[in-house]
């Protein structure tokens, strides 16, 4: 088993016709994924890669195609539309890439998403692969990965990949990873994963990787130390940033004591998880937690 | 809105102090907050008072708590009439992770940085979230100003400055306004005296009309150049340049810069779809920061290959001539032809394949 | 829009037909939708002919399937250049009861009203409700145009016609806002060439620049007396006054006349906190409709009292000297009061108790 | 038992100290009504009635004195301010008298609405009673009303009242008497009254009365037809009305086939209901239903 994204997905891509949807629903087709339908308005009737019908509209593909899961290569300005589309739509995990989105386009999306059974990941993230299912529904290299039993939940899109790597070159093999986004709102955040992965089976272990910004990790500590079952190792980057600057990430910005890389180490290690201090130590961290 | 008028020279500056009636509150036009504790705001009780404190401050630089130690410069002055201060209240709206969506943060001690109000007395701080499907209700003005001790007769016009800023930062994609602090004068009107707009840049494409008030004399200029190329960069104080794709990998790439005993000269996500151009813009960067010691390449090739890496940085370094060092870890796409091309390059790298590996690399050859 | 000019004179719609090279679309200007049925509007081949027609409408009374029988007045005419047409749209914004909240209206058969399309060809009707949580979505302009059958090319100004009509109406508060017909010009421009737009009057408050726009002249004299008092009051076809307290009970009353073979002569709600001069009003106005021959009172008073009414009834008979018959059904609050007050007033009035007596009591006194 | 409003009905007056509101606040105090708060910005402190305490705002009102229904007379300009604190806070049942109150309004409460458990009864209506429970939540004349086991929902406001007493003289009492209102968005409709109807072991048959505009009488009959168990009988007011006029209520307008009251009369007699023709024959027709 794995989370979220499965043998069951059945994927559309949005904005599947362009340069970033077309190079990378490639590679999840390469990879596995049941890539069943595309959508570019203005485009509709085409057929990508010799059989996958491309739609005007979600509606359009959800009902012919029984797409479930949407993968959004949308440009920001148009990825509220884009994402409220596949919401309407009744498309059951909408993962939205771009980075960029305006900060209260994704307060109405939330907001829209509070009476919708649909769920988000995202926006400004990597996405997420089950490498046993062989289902890679985003943008991350899937050759790095291995089936497995280790969960991995991270803010980050390569530091995600250099975890992954150095598990794998351990033989550590992955369940699922999950890239939830590096925005200061997103829509499923490490408590959303982290329950998920309790209840998975087939996960054994969870390595969490959070970042300066925010109070997600404080979060997420507490829901460890009151209700996760399984053990956590984690890391968080910036230890090193300055107060007040963006890093990179909307999300990464230290706006009061709780944002720092310190903060949420206290937190973290307070509840029980393998504090990793530098990132380079991460595969061995977990082969030395899974070996006890 | 206290009357008042901007002045570019110490004479205007003093022109309007008298036309205000001889006081006047003089202060620094720079966009960062913390203006008040740095020096930049001075009550004057003379227009000569004006004119000399405009003179100290106009063509000289302010530093504050927001801004970097260059501190920002001051090119003009705005001079206002005083008001008689009563209470001196904080008011602002931002969005709230927790909260998804924009929450006013109210506190009775206004004057102050917030920050250190929330750390010092957090329960002095009133928040209020709103709902983006109905919009600012009357409702929350009223518990806004009652957490604010407000009188009764004073609540209405307090909705109506709550009601305004909501709109604003609505309608023009704020991530900040902040009125900072807002005064109850001694006849109990209510007067915003400071008032900070930031504006999101992610949302600037709607707004165009905005986007020329930037003011790129108040940014770092290596900051508002790697910005322009669509490179995020942060000027940071220690020796190693990083080089890096991925903003989580260049924040943990920082990280294991001073696990390895040294410190990271810059924060830089070079993204994920950068050309050849783009990495040679990046290094560019590095090189024109005179405290550079040493490069640190951290690249986990996906979309970019380590080719194209490598060429971007051999295109800056013979541009420049430059000899500084670089510790070079690549890894994905195309990472033996990227190694061989520095390799051939005839620039001093040494190469890592792990992050283990480039923390050893890193202490072992520390400038 | 097509360009155009508003003329007050057959002379100037001459001479705006001349400026538009000979040939133009006179129109009508009345506040009723049906004016191209009605024959408000037409197409003209000369300036002389655009003069003609606008001497034949402007003095004169247009009847529409949306006015009464007596029709409005025209008082101006708009003469605009023609457009060479491919297909005529139908698309408007109001408020589904269902829905409960906006829901745009679309269809292909444009230039038809949307009731009778609505009755024969339903199908042809595209519904697109908004959630106003988060405003109107380019994805639903795309399927709105899908609907329409629009090309490719002319999804986006039709996207954007949609978010300026759903803007508008959310800015203004509309109740609707109809383009009728949408026109699909030959080389394939979308272009509004008629437009209505309704206030909801209940928000008027909030738009005091709006209230000045009405245009009392359009409506029935009466009516307005009545509005402008607070009194619902429409006009009707029969001869007996109806004086209600209440909209539903009002409506029951009229049903009631019907079911006694007579018909009522208007519908009028006093409402539940009127005074005695807002009952004189009241009747007054039904004493000033010719057509009146009986009047008929039903009051379930709660708030209302029996002999306010009865006082009202009396004040407003004796001013005018009326002699009309009465058939008066009071209950609640002061009922005997009421009743000795008019009966002592002179007035021919019969009483009744119960609505069953109101029937049997209209029935025996037919006029 | 009785639906809505009962014996443990606590209630809260937004605009007690007003005109309007002292003066029904003292009305349903007298009917027996536990009136345990009143709120009025501004007046907070103050006492109503020598023993009801005046708040500033409902959540004060609600944590102090318990209160869980919201009777509101506030002008329909502020209306929706007051629904949106009453809900806010928490209160259950919410009673909006206001006529006028901005259409695009009430669309915004009830999207507010949507994500939360208040129930909201109008605007633009009387308010409803339950005379067994002696509780009265609204502006209805209470002397009319009698104890009994016939549930009446109504559109209308006077009319109500018209029918109550024809039932009352027959000697027929009321279970509970809802007025949801004349305008055309409400926030309780008659399917959601005639589904808690049903439910009420104590309501032996409902008397529906509604009018022209909409097709709300329609979805009523379906439910009817389809789900509801018990007799009822319905008039439907605006028989003679023309179309396209507002007659009074901002809901009562013929815009459509379905809104006329002949087209409703169909549907509720198609769906089994005692259709009454006259006016004045509600009362006797609930007697012969009865009798059978």
């Amino acid at each position: 088993m794995s989370i979220l994204v499965n043998e069951d997905t059945r994927l559309v891509v949005q904005g599947i016709t362009g340069r970033e949807g077309s190079f990378h629903a490639m590679r999840c087709i390469e990879y596995g994924t049941k890539v069943v339908a595309g959508v570019t308005p203005g485009r509709g009737g085409r057929v990508f890669n010799d059989g996958i019908p491309v739609f005007e509209a979600v509606e359009r593909a959800v009902k012919e195609t029984g797409a479930n899961t949407s993968l959004l290569f949308v440009p920001a300005p148009f990825a509220q539309d884009a994402m409220l589309e596949a919401a309407e739509a009744g498309v059951e995990v909408i993962v939205c890439i771009a980075e960029g989105v305006p900060v209260l386009d994704s307060a109405r999306v939330l907001r829209y998403l509070h009476s919708r059974g649909s769920r988000l990941i995202g926006p400004n993230c990597p996405g997420l692969i089950s490498p046993g299912a062989k289902c890679k529904v985003g943008i991350m290299p899937g050759a790095i990965h291995k089936p497995g039993r280790v969960g991995v939940v991270s803010r980050s899109g390569t530091l995600t990949y250099e975890a992954v790597s150095q598990l794998s070159a351990l033989g550590i093999g992955q369940s699922t990873c999950v890239g939830i986004g590096g925005d200061p709102l997103i829509g499923t955040n490490f408590v959303d994963v982290l329950a998920l992965f309790d209840k998975d089976p087939e996960t054994d272990l969870v390595v969490l990787i959070g970042e300066i910004g925010g109070a997600m990790e404080q979060e997420a500590a507490q829901y460890i130390k009151e209700s996760f079952s399984k053990p956590v190792v984690s890391f968080i980057a910036g230890a090193t940033a300055p107060p007040g600057k963006r890093m990179g990430h909307a999300g990464a910005i230290i706006t009061g004591a709780a944002a720092t890389a310190e903060a949420k180490n206290v937190a973290l290690k307070e509840a029980g998880a393998h504090v990793v201090p530098s990132p380079g130590a991460i595969g061995a961290t977990v082969k030395s937690v899974l070996g006890r | 809105m206290p009357r008042g008028q901007v002045a570019s020279t110490p004479s205007e500056a003093e022109a309007v102090c008298r036309d205000l009636g001889g006081k006047a509150v003089v202060k620094a036009q720079v966009h960062a907050g913390g203006r008040g504790k740095a020096g930049g705001i001075k009550v004057v009780n003379s227009p000569q008072e004006a004119h000399d404190f405009a003179a100290s401050l106009i063509g000289s630089r302010l530093v504050t708590a927001q801004t970097g130690p260059e501190g920002v410069p001051v090119q003009k002055v705005l001079v206002e009439e005083p008001a008689q201060v009563a209470r001196e209240l904080y008011l602002a709206l931002t969005v709230d992770r927790a909260f998804q969506g924009p929450v006013f943060i109210a506190s009775a001690a206004g004057g102050m940085e917030i920050e250190e109000v929330s750390a010092t007395d957090p329960e002095k701080i009133t928040n209020e979230g709103v709902d983006i499907a109905v919009g600012f209700q009357p409702f929350q003005g009223r518990r806004v100003s009652h957490a604010l001790g407000l009188e009764t007769y004073q609540v209405r016009p307090a909705t109506r400055i709550m009601t305004a800023i909501y709109k604003l930062f609505m309608d023009q994609d704020c991530s900040l306004v902040e009125i900072n602090p807002l005064i109850v004068t001694a006849n109990g009107n209510l007067v915003a005296v400071d008032a900070k707009i930031n504006l999101e840049d992610d949302a600037l494409f709607r707004h165009p009309e905005l986007v020329s008030l930037a003011d790129p004399e108040q940014e770092d200029p290596l900051e508002v150049e790697a910005s322009q190329s669509g490179i995020s960069y942060v000027k940071l104080k220690g020796t190693v340049g990083c080089l890096v794709n991925g903003a989580g990998l260049a924040m943990a790439t920082m990280d294991l810069v001073k696990e390895a005993g040294t410190a990271p000269a810059n924060f830089l996500d070079v993204g994920g779809s950068a050309d050849e151009d783009k990495v040679a813009k990046a290094v560019n960067i590095m090189l024109s920061d005179p405290s550079v010691k040493r490069i640190l390449v951290n690249i986990f090739g996906g979309i970019l290959k380590s080719d194209v890496v490598a060429r971007g940085i051999v295109k800056a370094y013979s541009q420049r001539e430059a000899k500084i060092p670089l510790v070079v870890r690549m890894q994905g796409t195309n990472v033996e032809e990227g190694r061989q091309i520095l390799a051939d390059s005839g620039l001093n790298v040494s190469f890592a394949s792990t992050l283990i590996e480039v923390e050893e690399k890193l202490k072992t050859a520390l400038p």
